[in-house]
């Protein structure tokens, strides 16, 4: 490897020096707020190694890896969505007794799990990103021992997620069985010279579109989803609804581009049903649930829904829906998840609907940047969920899926009724008063709240000038080969 | 002497040992029985694998199966510590049994 | 002088807006002035214009106050124009309501909401002079609704009492379907003609509609329905006798002199659209013919004495309209004319009745007031005479005698619409004597309180002199032959000739008609006089009470609408109370509660379940892709 | 600039509103209050500063564009002509008067109230100002949280169920819009190359028959239910009813008058032809809305109820006008949305007072308060005379125009409409009968009008009589931005439209707009006696 290599792959290189850092440390001398400190200051300084790779067309680490400006803002955003999510982790854990510090390297090596999937283009180098990601997933799923409905949540992840890789490997050996290689250009190039795809092959997929199904959540890979979010941390829910699913994501699309999977209806039509079973499974779930982590997780999955509508649009302004609509799904369910977790305590967290009745009365500030993130989710102007939601539905119009479109909107009112019945609860006037609010030592205070602010003040921002993040989106995905070919 | 076995016959019994791992982890209730069915699924996906790389005569396929044994023998570890703790909860390994989480 | 003319409505809107805003903190004697003063004011311009006109005689005066509003070439202004119809019109209201705002002040004295009373009244008088110097049908119908409003607010004026709001809505509402006919009327005339000036219609009409054509036919019919929801007339007549709530001299401007008489209004001034539609015109005829007989009938078996009276105005209304239906303009206008000073009269008599007996109504308790109360007595009989149209004494013979000679000898004339006016003159004075005898006569069953004062029996005197000398301006031409009215209408309203033949022997007709008023004087003398065992003997016939029952209820009309209109709206309004609409959107939300229900069921929370999902997404996507 | 200044003062009072609650409780009342009447101050000023006569050549006064969102030709476009000026001129009226009802009514959270307020406010503004069809739809929405917070939590028993009714007709509404406005989007910028949401541009989209139905239909969707049209109307009632009394007034009032603005606005000129094939039918709804909204008015017997069935009864008139195609009924429609938004708003004033004094909205417990407040009982018949059109007030001159029009367009169905008004008098005098005449079945003390309430209500008085008498202002100020919504329906304009087609559309639409012309001559304003 040539050092040359070793600078591309400095945001990896650096996440992986900070998980070894931290354990380190740990065995010297435990303590939170300084184990905190090394991670944030690892995954700020990642992100700033970024900003040195700018400009890169597509530099391969033959044949494992690339980096190319798609790689770079998709890892971009999975960092500032781990370091988010790692300062509310701090506010968070400092309350539990549970031994904290492992937390920190689990988180990290889970980030560096999915940085690598969005760089992959080899199965080799998926299923070890994709491992990475999973593994030190369980463990964080159930972190909290004590919590019974954290261990179960765990087994139950961990059962499915192995099921499922196994189908995903599977899928791989078929792929690989019939093209005779892993990599994703030599697989496009195997399936370029096929007049049709023969049955190994298509087998092989489908079996890799289970794996990957099973990550992002859709329908029928769903079912895991709202036991996992409810009885993981909310910090860890918020990992998985984000960080994981980005990493996936952002897979799919790459291999997507790479073998042009848009040409083949056989996959189009499995993605389409997936799309809109998951929009109606995700909203009528949720209807009339009274459990606001699972509500989230319900709608998480319909969200996808939506995003497989963009996706489904295959050209580039989809990608470009795609991306953005996960940019607004980042910030908004970071943020939904960062104010259960502000507002949870040692026992349990707040996830039920009546912990919020009256919340406006007692805590305006929190209350009002709940309402922010839940409009987001329901796509209503002011917010970024808004603009997304129009990316996505422009997307769709412009390849004229109507039955596509039209599911969403519908979907989407459904959604309405959900994410309207929290916010009723929250204004409806409280039966106890104004609670003694704790006063939380500063920097929990700083590192919750000030997360908090950012992401609602970021919310806005995209919400009433996208022009820039779109702008930043395009140049990106310009710089992504397989996009400017179509 | 040697006698040759066909690359689709290998393929097959790979595919089969992976349905033997799928149905024992439908049926089966012990949480430890589940693990170990999905560990015989990995196996399975393993020999694919390595059939298909002697299919191109390439090293590859055994690349992936030692990853795939590394990465099993992980999730076996942390699977049992799970396994530990719910057993300390529920007193029993019925996966059945823990179902708190439910709607 | 033309530019006075703005005053004349000016003056009582202005003394009604002083009321509402003052009302509450004025004295009643201030309220009195404002209220009968404005009135009189405008009274008084209205003659200073009157001798003006009559000496100069120009054709018309016209003033455009300002423009109302102009929407593509549809711009109609709030424009008077004063011709000898309105003249006629605006004399009877102003003159009138005069003395019957003075008659009020009395006869509302100890009432609480006096203002209120004196407020309505103004408005009302000045929407009528709007409704009869509007230059256009569209300020027309703004006076129109305007007096609709304030019949409604009068008669519903003690509103502590259910029944007199309910009569008012019937009132405002029943006048209402009138006039929706009405507007659809305009709405055809302004696309025919691109405009509602009326004199501008009028001119147009005849280049636009040969005689009979149909559209002149439709128009000519929406209009009339505007003027039978007004002037109470078949089918529209059930509101008037329950009008009868309000207050008596509300009873007499409103619902006896004025407002009732703008449909009579409406029909002459556009006289034109008539003419050219003969089958309207007849029906016009045929309306009043119908409606003055059966109200003929019903005025005779009421006991209340306005309800006699109401239902006698709606049926010398039905002889205006025979006079329009057969042509005879200007004698129907005379009738109006003559008609509002006795009517008037009665009312105010009647209403002096009921006041010194405490609000009593009921003939049957009334009786012997002849000395007790002189004045009102030989008023009264004057303005029965008049009504009952005793020949050469009375104003009515004059104007009534008129209508009949023309039913027949008209053009438009016949002899089945004679007939019908002359049963309904014999019938007429029947009712109006038995009201006389019933009330005055015989001995007397209620305490009388003090007598009238001043101010109500001085009106009561003037309008008995007008009811006498107002027939000697118009006499036909075999004795007198003076036509100051019907010159005076001559340039407005096309003139009317008999039939030569029958116009030989006029005087035998008018022979006819006086013997057979005299006859229903002698009748009702029987009657009600002479021997009432007589009457007895007739109620005691089975048949005979139904038919007084079926009489007394105004043949039924009410009941009639009650069953097709009333009834059948309230049903549906009630059953739908609730919005069916809705149901079906509450029901689409059940809908998706239980699909949630459904869903949730797979959520179970065990685990090998969520396996069994993911495999069976696996076969699925596995079929899919082997399959297709 | 004066137009980003009529939105910024709102929002800005708003947050203020919001924020000053701390300092003291009464600040945010006066802040609102200013900030519309400051917004109030510049319309007029807008308003008097450009005499009707100068409007004549091009409708529009002040137009403002920056460019937003490039990438997708999405621009900050307000532009204002004398459709948009009018209805601004009412929002902010009504809005002071909402302002000032909300003084004693609303006691909790008095600082968010008024924030939202405002908000709501602002976004109406937006929907009036913008030619931007993506900032429309983004207004649009803007205006609905607000309102769905101002039921939500200062609304009657049943609030929550009537704000989750309302917002989510609107927001399904709303999105079906979206779609169409996506869907002219992009045929527009395949015809041409440019990718734009210009109002002005999308104009002259030639679009297939097909499409145009389609897209028009989407459109409809949302101003439909906004305005609303029966069968889309039972969100009204419901939010009517349960809204706090300036939440009615500005739903009553504004809000519907959005969906009949954005018929105006954008369904009239944008579709000519798919208009004018639907308009038999529009018309239809027109009429069975006004029907039954009166019928069922009748029956009910919570006030605030009634008058939003009366409401919908009365919107039946503009959609029937509004698709009469000619200057007498959008004239009319024009006259109807203020005089309705007057009339309808002071009535549900009138029943806020009656709350705020009996605490109950249900008239069978009311009666004889003529005798006990004279003064609501004179304001309130003329408010009742105006919503049964009674000659002399708005409402007479809006209802007159709009059947003048309908009548060119469809006879029948004009009749109808007109036996509405009869129905109308039925419903309206129910009112007076109940509250005001026939005595009350238990005694309740009823003080009479405040001078803070005689404040609020002589001004709509005074509104509604100029309205009725000389409404000629306002009918030269609507007049130019008229003619321009109308001339996609001159013949001339359809063939001159169907020529600039030819190139970039295809064939059909030609011919379609061929016939059309014939069809709307056969159908539309021209009036030669039949």
């Amino acid at each position: 490897m040539s050092q040359n290599d070793f600078l591309h792959l400095m945001p990896l290189l650096i996440l992986t020096f900070a998980a070894l850092l931290i354990m380190l440390v740990i065995a010297a001398w435990r303590n939170h707020k300084l184990i905190y400190v090394i991670t944030a200051v690892s995954f700020v300084a990642a992100f700033l190694s970024l900003f040195e790779l700018r400009g890169v067309v597509s530099y391969a680490i033959e044949p494992l890896l690339v980096i190319d400006g798609f790689a770079l803002f998709y890892i971009g955003l999975i960092l500032a969505t781990a370091l988010l999510i790692s300062m509310l982790s701090y506010a968070y854990f400092e309350q539990q007794k549970e031994q904290k510090e492992e937390y920190y390297i689990l988180l990290t090596l889970a980030t560096l799990g999915a940085c690598v999937l969005v760089v992959s283009t080899h199965f080799a180098s998926l299923f070890l990103g994709l491992e990475v990601l999973s593994v030190s997933l369980y463990a964080l799923v159930s972190y909290l021992r004590v919590r019974e409905r954290s261990d179960e949540a765990g087994i139950k992840y961990l059962i499915l997620a192995a099921f499922s890789s196994a189908f995903l490997l599977f899928g791989m050996a078929l792929v690989y069985f019939s093209t005779g290689t892993m990599t994703f250009a030599g697989i496009a190039t195997a399936m370029a010279t096929l007049p049709e795809l023969p049955l190994l092959l298509l087998t092989g997929f489908g079996m890799m579109i289970i794996g990957i199904g099973f990550k992002l959540s859709v329908v029928p890979f769903h079912m895991w989803t709202p036991d996992v979010y409810e009885g993981a941390p909310a910090p860890v829910t918020a990992f998985v609804a984000t960080v994981s699913k980005g990493g996936v994501l952002g897979l799919l699309i790459r291999f997507f581009m790479e073998v042009e999977g848009f040409r083949y209806p056989t996959l189009m039509l499995i993605f389409t049903i997936v799309a809109i079973a998951s929009m109606f499974a995700g909203n009528l779930l949720a209807l009339m649930q009274q459990n606001v982590k699972r509500i989230l997780a319900y709608s998480s999955i319909s969200h996808l829904g939506y995003l497989l509508v963009a996706f489904l649009a295959g050209n580039r302004i989809g990608m470009e829906a795609v991306t953005f609509y996960l940019v607004a799904y980042f910030i908004t369910t970071v943020g939904a998840f960062g104010t259960v977790a502000l507002l949870s305590g040692e026992a349990r967290d707040a996830e039920q609907l009546e912990d919020y009745r009256g919340l406006l009365w007692r805590r305006p500030w929190t209350a009002t940047v709940f309402t922010a993130m839940l409009l987001s989710l329901a796509g209503i102007p002011l917010t970024a969920g808004f603009v997304g939601k129009f990316y996505v539905l422009a997307a769709g119009v412009n390849t004229q899926q109507w039955l596509l479109v039209v599911m969403l909107v519908l979907n989407s009112v459904i959604g309405l009724y959900y994410y309207i019945k929290i916010i009723a609860v929250m204004y409806q006037q409280p039966d106890t008063e104004r609670e003694p609010q704790q006063r939380q030592r500063p920097s929990v205070y700083v590192a919750s709240v000030g997360t908090l602010a950012v992401l609602a003040i970021l919310l806005v921002l995209v919400g009433v000038y996208p022009t820039a993040l779109v702008q930043l989106i395009q140049d990106m995905l310009y710089n992504m080969p397989a996009v400017v070919a179509r | 002497m040697s006698t040759t076995v066909s690359m689709e016959a290998a393929l097959l019994l790979a595919g089969i040992l992976f349905m033997l791992g799928l149905i024992s982890v439908l049926i089966r209730r012990n949480i430890i029985f589940m693990l170990i069915s999905v560990e015989i699924m990995l196996n399975a996906t393993g020999l694919a694998f390595i059939v298909a790389g002697t299919r191109w005569v390439q090293p590859d396929g055994q690349i992936m199966f030692i990853f795939i044994l590394t990465m099993a023998a992980a999730e076996v570890s942390v699977g049992l510590a799970l396994i530990l703790q719910i057993y300390h909860q529920l007193k029993t390994l019925d996966s059945d049994a823990a179902n708190f989480m439910k709607g | 002088m033309e530019n006075l003319l703005w005053l004349i409505p000016a003056l009582p809107f202005l003394g009604a807006t002083l009321l509402v805003l003052f009302g509450t903190r004025l004295s009643k004697t201030l309220a009195a002035v404002i209220g009968v003063g404005s009135v009189g004011v405008s009274a008084l311009i209205t003659l200073l214009l009157g001798i003006g006109f009559l000496s100069a005689r120009p054709a018309f005066y016209h003033q455009e106050v300002w423009q109302w509003f102009s929407v593509a070439d549809f711009n109609p202004s709030i424009a008077f124009h004063l011709d000898a119809l309105s003249m006629v019109f605006i004399f009877v209201i102003t003159f009138v309501g005069f003395l019957i705002h003075l008659y009020a002040t009395a006869y509302m004295a100890d009432e609480p909401d006096f203002s209120r009373f004196f407020a309505c009244m103004n408005l009302f008088v000045g929407s009528m002079l709007v409704l009869v110097m509007a230059d256009n049908l569209l300020l027309l119908y703004l006076g129109w609704e305007g007096v609709g409003l304030c019949s409604y607010l009068l008669i519903g004026f003690w509103y502590k009492e259910p029944a007199n709001g309910y009569a008012a809505r019937k009132a405002f509402i029943i006048t209402r379907v009138g006039d929706t006919a009405m507007a659809i009327g305009l709405f055809m005339l302004f696309q025919l003609f691109g405009t509602l000036n009326i004199q501008t219609i009028l001119a147009e009409a005849p280049e636009a509609w040969a005689v009979g054509s149909q559209m002149a036919v439709i128009v000519a019919l929406l209009l009339l329905g505007g003027a039978v929801g007004k002037s109470g007339q078949l089918p529209l007549q059930t509101w008037l006798p329950d009008a009868m709530a309000g207050p008596t001299p509300v009873s007499a401007l409103i619902h006896a002199a004025t407002m009732v008489t703008a449909g009579v209004y409406l029909i002459a001034r556009m006289y034109v659209v008539f003419e050219l539609a003969p089958v309207a015109q007849l029906t016009v005829a045929i309306v009043g013919a119908v409606t003055l007989l059966l109200a003929g009938f019903s005025a005779l078996t009421q006991y209340d004495l306005k309800r006699v009276l109401a239902y006698s105005t709606i049926s010398q209304i039905g002889y205006m309209f025979l006079a329009l239906g057969v042509g005879a303009w200007s004698a129907g206008i005379f009738h109006f004319m003559i008609h509002a000073f006795f009517k008037a009269l009665l009312f105010l008599c009647a209403g002096a009745i009921i006041l010194t007996l405490h609000h009593e109504q009921d003939m049957r308790q009334m009786g012997g007031l002849r000395k007790s109360m002189p004045v009102v007595f030989w008023t009264f009989l004057i303005g029965a005479a008049s009504l009952a149209a005793l020949p050469l004494i009375t104003a009515g013979f004059y104007s009534k005698d008129q209508i009949l000679w023309y039913t027949l000898a008209g053009p438009g004339g016949n002899v089945w619409l004679y007939a019908a006016g002359l049963a309904g003159a014999f019938i007429t004075s029947i009712y109006t004597f038995r009201m006389v005898f019933m009330t005055f006569y015989g001995e007397s069953k209620t305490h009388v309180s003090h007598p009238p004062g001043k101010r109500i029996t001085v009106p009561l005197i003037i309008l008995a002199i007008l009811s006498v000398v107002g027939g000697f301006i118009e006499l036909p031409h075999n004795f007198g032959h003076v036509v100051l009215f019907s010159d005076l209408l001559a340039p407005v309203l096309p003139g009317i000739t008999a039939g030569k033949i029958l116009a030989a022997n006029e005087w035998l007709f008018q022979l006819l008609a006086a013997l057979f008023s005299l006859g229903g004087v002698f009748v009702a003398y029987l009657f009600y006089l002479k021997s009432p065992s007589l009457l007895r003997s007739v109620k005691r016939s089975g048949t005979a009470m139904a038919l007084h029952r079926f009489w007394h209820t105004g043949w039924g009309f009410d009941a009639l609408y009650n069953t097709l209109f009333v009834q059948p709206y309230v049903y549906l309004s009630n059953i739908n109370k609730r919005d069916v609409i809705d149901s079906f959107y509450t029901g689409l939300a059940r809908v998706a509660e239980g699909f949630h229900v459904m869903f949730s069921q797979t959520q179970n929370g065990i685990l090998r379940n969520y396996v069994m999902g993911i495999v069976v997404g696996a076969i699925m996507i596995l079929t899919i892709s082997l399959l297709l | 600039m004066i137009l980003v200044w009529l939105i910024v003062i709102l929002m800005v009072g708003g947050l203020l509103a919001w924020l000053s609650k701390k300092w003291h409780p009464v600040l945010p009342r006066w802040i609102a209050l200013f900030a519309v009447l400051a917004d109030l101050g510049l319309a007029l000023y807008l308003w008097l500063r450009t005499p009707a006569a100068t409007l004549g050549a091009s409708p529009w006064l002040v137009r403002l564009e920056v460019p937003w969102i490039p990438q997708w030709g999405v621009n900050f476009i307000l532009a204002l002509d004398g459709l948009s000026l009018l209805m601004l001129l009412l929002s902010f009226f009504l809005g002071t008067l909402a302002v000032l009802i909300s003084w004693r009514e609303i006691r909790t959270k008095s600082g968010f109230f008024h924030f939202n307020l405002l908000w709501v406010l602002a976004g109406i503004t937006g929907v009036f100002l913008t030619m931007d069809l993506f900032l429309f739809y983004f207004f649009w929405e803007v205006m609905l949280i607000p309102m769905y917070f101002l039921i939500g939590v200062w609304g009657h028993a049943n609030r929550n169920y009537a704000a989750y009714k309302f917002f989510i007709f609107t927001q399904a509404s709303g999105l079906l819009m979206l779609l169409a406005i996506l869907g002219l989007y992009f045929i527009h910028g395949s015809q041409t190359g440019i990718y734009t949401f210009n109002y002005f541009e999308l104009l002259d989209t030639a679009l297939a028959p097909v499409a145009a139905r389609l897209l028009m239909f989407g459109f409809l969707a949302a101003f439909l239910v906004k305005l609303p049209v029966v069968p889309f109307h039972s969100w009204l009632p419901d939010a009517h009813s349960e809204a706090p009394t300036a939440g009615s007034v500005i739903l009553a009032g504004l809000l519907l008058k959005t969906g009949a603005y954005g018929l105006l606005r954008f369904v009239l000129p944008l579709f000519p032809t798919a208009a004018v094939e639907f308009a038999p039918w529009a018309m239809l709804l027109g009429v069975i809305g006004i029907i039954y909204g009166a019928i069922l008015a009748f029956s009910q017997t919570d006030l605030k109820r009634l008058v939003a069935y009366t409401s919908v009864s009365h919107m039946g008139f503009i959609i029937l006008g509004v698709f009469a195609f000619n200057e007498w009924a959008l004239q009319g429609i024009v006259m109807q949305m203020i005089a309705h938004g007057l009339s309808t708003g002071a009535l549900f004033i009138i029943a806020g007072f009656l709350y705020e004094r009996l605490h109950t909205r249900d008239i069978q417990l009311m009666g004889g308060f003529w005798s006990k407040a004279p003064k609501m009982g004179v304001i309130a018949l003329i408010f009742v005379m105006a919503s049964l059109g009674l000659p002399g007030l708005g409402n007479f001159i809006a209802e007159f125009l709009t059947l003048v029009g309908s009548w060119q367009a469809n006879n029948w169905l004009t009749v109808f409409a007109t036996i509405g008004l009869v129905m109308a008098t039925v419903y309206s005098l129910r009112i007076m009968q109940k509250v005001f005449f026939e005595p009350a079945p238990m005694e309740q003390a009823l003080p009479d009008l405040t001078s803070r309430e005689m404040l609020i209500a002589t001004p709509m008085v005074l509104m509604i009589l100029w309205l009725g008498l000389y409404p000629q202002p306002v009918l030269d100020t609507a007049r130019p931005s008229i003619k321009q919504q109308l001339q996609a329906y001159q013949p001339a304009s359809l063939e001159e439209k169907s020529l600039v087609a030819v190139p970039i559309a295809p064939p059909a639409v030609q011919v379609q707009l061929g016939d059309t012309v014939h069809f709307y001559k056969t159908r539309g304003g021209t009036h030669e006696p039949k």
